[in-house]
């Protein structure tokens, strides 16, 4: 009989497309994971705010006896010492995405890059407007992450002489994405290219433009890489060239490496950075996942 | 003697609306100072501008001989004016106790709640009403809410008491220890201010009497000067003769008969047919289960026993079901149940008829019409016609809530405490309205504590007590020994009927 | 009508100095494509509101009808994904799909007022309840993510919110007709009169003989039915639903009507008002997007200030009154 | 005292399930550890929700409590990393933020109690407002990130939370006295009997002496000042504030006094009954995480139910009254 161990799974729920992601490949890994390991038990908790997931993680430490814990922090200043309290139990602590504010707690650190996130889409405007050109931007929900991925923005189109009109909050939503650009185009007479900074938030972009019927006038950059969108750059569509990665599987990839410190001798100690690549009609079908919700 | 408390040419508005023309008055020590006047007369008024609450328009009000300086009922009462209100002034979520003390608590930081209650038992014992100390006002019936506005006065230790037709709700013993009461602070030098459409209890307590009209003093007399007839003639302008109908007699079938009626969990054991063009009253004490008899008949609480409508059993579940049955309520609490206070006078007129009023779309034109018919029929005093029904005069409140009930033109009507706060001019309209009701061929339940009102309007009588049926008169039968003998339980006519 | 006139002013008058501002800061403000941008995105909400008006007058309250905006939206896509194989792509697809967003929003109401009138829990559980159940049954339908209709019976459905008659969209056509009819109903009819009477006294309207359990029922299944009807507006928007549809939306939609003078307690609604009150709100984003005031996070202190502004004006008039 | 303990028998009745079920349901439930993480984290609501309970039972509501929270937070933190520099770490700079918190709590109340006693507006718009306004401000101060508190003084202040007397951590202790504190004051003092009095019938109230505007001004000024408290207990524990700090407390504190049996409507309060509601909600969020019910789509789901059950459970016994 071997021991068998139990991994803490702790993220944020399904409030925009990208997390609903998130949260669907990190379901899939478990069920798959559950299966293939019967000495492996997950336990899964989502939490709408940052109070709430220490809640989730206390309760795991306490009442669900978990070895290691994989945590997306909400944010990652208040998660932070509950992380090390868990570290400091003498647990395997795999930490996602975003950082914690203080280095070394965590064992195994998988990660997008939000300033490449912003840099490469901010190149793309870059070599592909020509100077004096303006665009739009969308942000997502004011956090820090967001405010790294505009500042790698700005910074990677600075002295191209393209012009930001606007940059108002979209939170990563449709609806509120389609109000926010039926109101840029109300207000911007010419707009050359957006950045949607999300491919939800693109989403509701390309439906206003339709509505006012500017569709020839401008390109738009989302990002994350929703099924959809990658659909529709595999199609060639002229109003979406590219798109920036930031995948939602990269939970899974968590996932996983942590299950493999418990049932291999693999060393899985680090720091895994998933950089962020542009997807164009040349390699979207890599990046194409029917089955995904997202 | 000199005036504790004095009026000097008091007007006063609401709107361009003038409702007291320049009145003059004065209440002295250890006297009771009665003030009569009919419906939407100016009393209540009055008495909210005498404890503070309102301010007139103009002149003074003189408070030991020196122009008052209190700004609001809280300091008016300080200085110990004390003022019953008509309307109830009491918080329905508190108890008993927890109102009489409300802004006069006992115990330093922490409540003494012991003191209080037993305090408050001391004053319930003393108007011997058996309400509980810890019972919600939410819960008690009207009678018992008054005793417990007077009791809260009581404890006032005032020296100027002023009672807004106290006896309105009240019955005959109740009343009685309430007379008590008075002639005791009476007795200690305290002024009292007294107002009631009962001219009898007028005869009876007052030392001194002004008589208003119109927003004006027309009369001032003291006691033994003026009789019952001349305060009634002071106060309506003209001689008030026959105040009730004459008698009807043939009567048509049975429309409604009720047999082994019950509404638990204290109404048992009633039963009565009901003919066309009767008016049956019903008597008994407070407390005797009238209104709940009532409320079970139009389904409004549950009930068991058998009704049979013109000779058909039905069962009523509710207002509305009772309404198609022809059978319509009117309640005697027009504040809690009857009428909503803060709407105007067509809406609450038409509230439970609607339907007849135009569908799907209700006429305005039609329910104006009928507005005008109710304010001519019943005589509904109301400065303007838009205003909203809780700032109408209360009798003229009742008045609504009387032509209301009516406009269902029901064939049944159970009238509870009909002329409840209603002058005595109205009083008599009231009544040969009932009985042109019962001539038209409807069917009048008449459920009163005013004696005079059972026996000279019913056509039979039954007696309640303690939620069982005393007894039946009939006729002849009727007399006030009778009724009485068997509101006070010294007859067993009861057991055989039961 | 004196005293409507006296009191509709204040949001009225608030309402006209945001289009005076809205004009002032941005020239396109007046465009006829912005108009109907405002117009068409408040009638969603305002569908919703003007059936809260009726919730709320009658002494109620209903936090659910923004998850239960979600929850339509996702059964609505679900069923016409599941009918197209059926049913092609055409006129009776988009009408199964609309009758699919009625009838759900029917029984949403339904349960929501049974729970109400029958079992006798407050308004706030009830809806409270609902509403962590709605929107948590989109997120697990969805499985996370988003319910998306199919693309070519969204190209189809597409008009039912962007196209119109003589040049007015639909939405705000659909939400004109509701204002008119709820206005007339709170107005002139006995549903509405038995609503403010319930509202200010249950006791005395059951005293008169109104049916308040089923006037109370009635009030939570039309803004049932108005929420469907919001939805089949709100789908050929965006064509999908998921867990964040809807977000909020009781909350602006309780806003609204308070805004437009209708009393929290109950008694006395203003289906103008809320009118007025969703545009005003509406009204509020839209100048914040059109201009460059200060740094989008101020946003919703902007806006905060704006909503009490708004009240204070009304207030300050019919305060007078003493009411 | 009879009636009391038939009205608050349902939501215990509820709570006790709940206890049973979770004992049931993961053997660690009982555990020193578990129920010491769950009293804990209930003090935060459980303090806000004591005043709530204030203002709700004279007839008010407050929905800025939650942005109040992530704004005090974020003025607390602003203020000790300034005054750190001057203070050093150490007990005068706890402190003095603990001032700040508590004084900021108090004019945030004052706001709110000044615009809805003098300015006479509806409680629902002011807080609404504030609610806006007081996030945006955290948003901005923070710049849309995050405000963190110095790391050696979070280190520091750390005991505040996580620490105790006796093995009780800090939090169950200040929100027991607040809470024994908060259940005198309802039942024994003028206070709370001029609180019942005024969401009963202010006017009786005024006609009584009692100061109707000051008594509802010190409700929002001792909820500001319980927010205070609750967040200067809260930032050891994150260390941090941001936009999403302190997110649908309201509508939580809220839904806790209500399901404690306090009418929304004003005029009968119970203190025991909040105390009891918060534990509901915060024992339904543990049990979720104890056992592996259903998908986590599904927990706002089951949330809802619970929260109807409970108040069903109640309202059973207390309808047989007639109410
Ligand atoms: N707030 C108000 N606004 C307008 N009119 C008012 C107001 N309060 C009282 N009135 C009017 O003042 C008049 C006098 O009312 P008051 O209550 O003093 O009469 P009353 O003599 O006490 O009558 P009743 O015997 O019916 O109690 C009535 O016509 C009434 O409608
Ligand atoms: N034994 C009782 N149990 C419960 N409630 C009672 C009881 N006695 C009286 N009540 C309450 O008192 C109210 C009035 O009582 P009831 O109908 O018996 O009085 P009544 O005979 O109509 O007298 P009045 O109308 O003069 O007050 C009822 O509505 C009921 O709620
Ligand atoms: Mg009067
Ligand atoms: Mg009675």
């Amino acid at each position: 009989q071997e021991t068998t161990y139990t991994i803490g799974v702790s993220i944020p729920s399904a409030t925009h497309g990208f997390m609903g992601g998130l949260n669907w490949h990190a379901q899939q890994s478990i069920a798959r994971l559950e299966k293939a390991y019967p000495n492996l038990k997950f336990v899964l908790a989502t939490a709408g705010e940052p109070g709430k997931q220490v809640d989730d993680i206390e309760d795991m430490l306490a009442t669900r006896n978990i070895d290691g814990l994989v945590v997306l922090p909400f944010e990652s200043e208040p998660l932070t010492g509950p992380v090390k309290a868990v570290k400091d139990a003498g647990k395997w602590v795999t930490v996602v995405d975003r950082g914690l504010a203080v280095e070394g707690i965590e064992d195994l650190y998988v990660a997008g890059d939000n300033t490449a996130f912003g840099r490469v889409a901010g190149e793309y405007f870059k070599a592909n407007l020509a100077s004096g050109s303006k665009i739009v931007i969308l942000r997502g929900i004011a956090t820090t992450l967001d405010n790294e991925r505009v500042e790698a923005f700005e910074k990677a189109i600075d002295g191209s002489g393209i012009e930001i009109l606007d940059k108002q909050h979209g939170n990563w939503n449709r609806d509120e994405a389609f109000t926010v650009m039926q109101d840029y185009l109300s207000k911007y007479p010419k707009i050359d290219a957006v950045w949607a900074a999300d491919d939800d938030m693109a989403i509701g972009v390309m439906e206003a433009i339709a509505q006012a019927g500017r569709e020839k006038e401008m390109w738009i950059i989302g990002g994350a890489g929703m099924k959809e969108i990658v659909k529709r750059i595999m199609d060639k569509d002229p109003q979406l060239p590219v798109d920036v990665t930031y995948p939602p599987a990269l939970i899974s990839a968590a996932i996983e490496m942590t299950a493999l410190r418990f049932v291999s001798d693999t060393p899985v100690y680090g720091r895994f950075i998933i950089g962020s690549t542009l997807i164009t009609p040349e390699n979207a079908a890599r990046f194409y996942f029917p089955d995904s919700p997202f | 003697m000199t005036a504790i408390l004095a009026l000097h040419d008091i007007r006063k508005s609401f709107g361009p609306i003038e409702i007291l023309h320049g009145i003059d008055f004065a209440l002295h020590p250890g006297e009771v100072h009665a003030l009569i006047g009919e419906n939407g007369a100016g009393k209540s008024t009055i008495m909210k501008i005498l404890g503070g609450f309102l301010a007139a328009s103009s002149g003074q009000v003189l408070f030991e001989g020196k122009p008052a300086t209190y700004r609001s009922g809280a300091e008016a009462e300080a200085q110990g004016i004390v003022v019953i209100h008509q309307e109830f002034n009491l918080a329905a979520d508190l108890t008993v106790s927890q109102n009489i003390w409300l802004g006069r608590e006992m115990g330093g930081w922490l409540l003494d709640h012991k003191a209080m209650r037993v305090a408050t038992q001391a004053l319930l014992d003393q108007l011997e009403c058996r309400v509980s100390p810890d019972a919600r006002i939410r819960d008690l019936p009207v009678s018992d809410r008054q005793m417990v506005e007077i009791a809260k006065a009581l404890s006032r230790n005032a020296r100027v008491l002023i009672m807004d037709e106290p006896s309105a709700v009240l019955t005959g013993h109740e009343v009685e220890v309430l007379f008590r009461q008075i002639d005791r602070l009476r007795a200690q030098g305290v002024a009292l201010l007294y107002t009631s459409h009962r001219l009898d209890e007028v005869a009876h307590l007052a030392d001194r009497v002004t008589v208003l009209r119109d927003g004006a003093v027309v009369r001032q007399a003291m006691r033994g000067e003026m009789t019952e007839d001349g305060m009634a003639t002071a106060m309506v302008g003209r001689d008030l003769k026959d105040i009730f109908p004459p008698r009807r007699s043939d009567f048509g079938p049975v429309v409604l008969e009720v047999r082994d009626f019950a509404v638990p969990p204290l109404v048992s054991g009633i039963g009565f047919a009901l003919r066309k063009g009767e008016v049956l009253g019903i008597s008994g004490l407070v407390g005797s289960g009238r209104t709940e008899l009532a409320e079970g008949l139009v389904g409004l609480r549950r009930h068991s026993g058998t009704v049979l409508r013109n000779g058909a059993e039905t069962t009523i579940r509710s207002v509305a079901g009772a309404a198609e049955q022809g059978l319509a309520y009117l309640t005697e609490d027009r504040k809690e149940r009857g009428l909503l206070l803060a709407k105007t006078l067509r809406e609450n007129l038409t509230l439970s008829t609607l339907d007849r009023f135009g569908s799907p779309l209700v006429s305005r034109e039609a329910e104006e019409k009928a507005l005008t018919q109710a304010i001519s029929d019943f005589d509904i005093r109301a400065p303007k016609r838009d205003m909203a029904v809780g700032n109408l005069s209360g009798g003229n409140q009742q008045k609504v809530l009387l032509a209301k009930t009516m406009l269902a033109q029901p064939e049944v009507i159970i009238i509870d405490e009909p002329t409840r706060g209603i002058d005595i001019g109205t009083k008599s309209q009231i009544y040969h309205f009932i009985d042109r009701l019962a001539r038209e061929g409807r069917s009048v339940i008449v459920i009163s504590s005013d004696m005079p009102e059972i026996l000279g309007l019913s056509d039979r009588v039954l007696v309640m007590r303690q939620g069982r049926m005393a007894g039946v008169l009939d006729g002849a039968e009727i007399t006030e020994t009778a009724v009485v003998r068997l509101v006070m339980g010294t007859t067993e006519k009861a057991i055989e009927n039961a | 009508m004196r005293n409507l006139s006296l009191s509709t002013l204040g949001p009225l008058a608030a309402l006209i100095l945001l289009v005076i501002l809205g004009a002032w800061l941005n020239e396109n403000f007046y465009s006829a494509g912005n108009i109907t941008n405002v117009l068409a995105r408040s009638a969603f909400i305002g569908m919703i509101a003007v059936g809260m008006t009726f919730v709320i007058t009658s002494g109620g309250l209903d936090l659910s009808v923004g998850s239960m905006a979600a929850f339509i939206a996702g059964m609505m896509i679900l069923a016409m994904n599941a009918m197209l194989p059926r049913l092609g792509v055409g006129i009776p697809l988009v009408l199964a799909g609309m009758g699919v967003a009625l009838g759900v929003g029917l029984l949403a109401g339904l349960g929501n007022g049974l729970l109400i009138t029958r079992a006798r829990i407050e308004p706030f559980i009830v809806t409270l309840g609902t509403m962590g159940i709605f929107r948590s049954l989109v997120t697990w339908i969805a499985d996370g993510g988003t319910l998306s209709l199919d693309f070519g019976t969204r190209e189809f459905y597409r008009p039912v919110y962007y196209g119109g008659l003589f040049g007015i969209a639909w939405p705000i056509i659909v939400f004109a007709i509701i204002a008119v009819l709820g206005e007339v109903a709170m107005r002139h009819t006995r549903f509405g009169r038995y609503c403010e009477a319930i509202g200010s006294n249950d006791k005395v309207a059951r005293y008169s003989a109104v049916k308040v359990e089923r006037v109370q029922l009635w009030t939570y299944v039309i803004l049932g039915l108005l929420v469907g009807l919001a939805t089949i507006l709100y789908v050929p928007r965006l064509g999908s639903a998921s867990g964040s549809t809807g977000l909020l939306w009781e909350l602006e939609a309780i806003a609204a009507v308070i805004i437009g003078g209708t009393a929290l307690k109950g008694g006395y609604g203003r289906v103008w008002g809320t009118v007025v009150g969703v545009l005003i709100l509406s009204l509020i984003d839209n100048i914040l997007n059109l201009a460059d005031l200060v740094s989008p996070y101020l946003n919703g202190a902007i806006q905060g200030v704006i909503i009490v502004l708004a009240v204070v004006l009304q207030r300050g008039k019919s305060s007078a009154e003493g009411r």
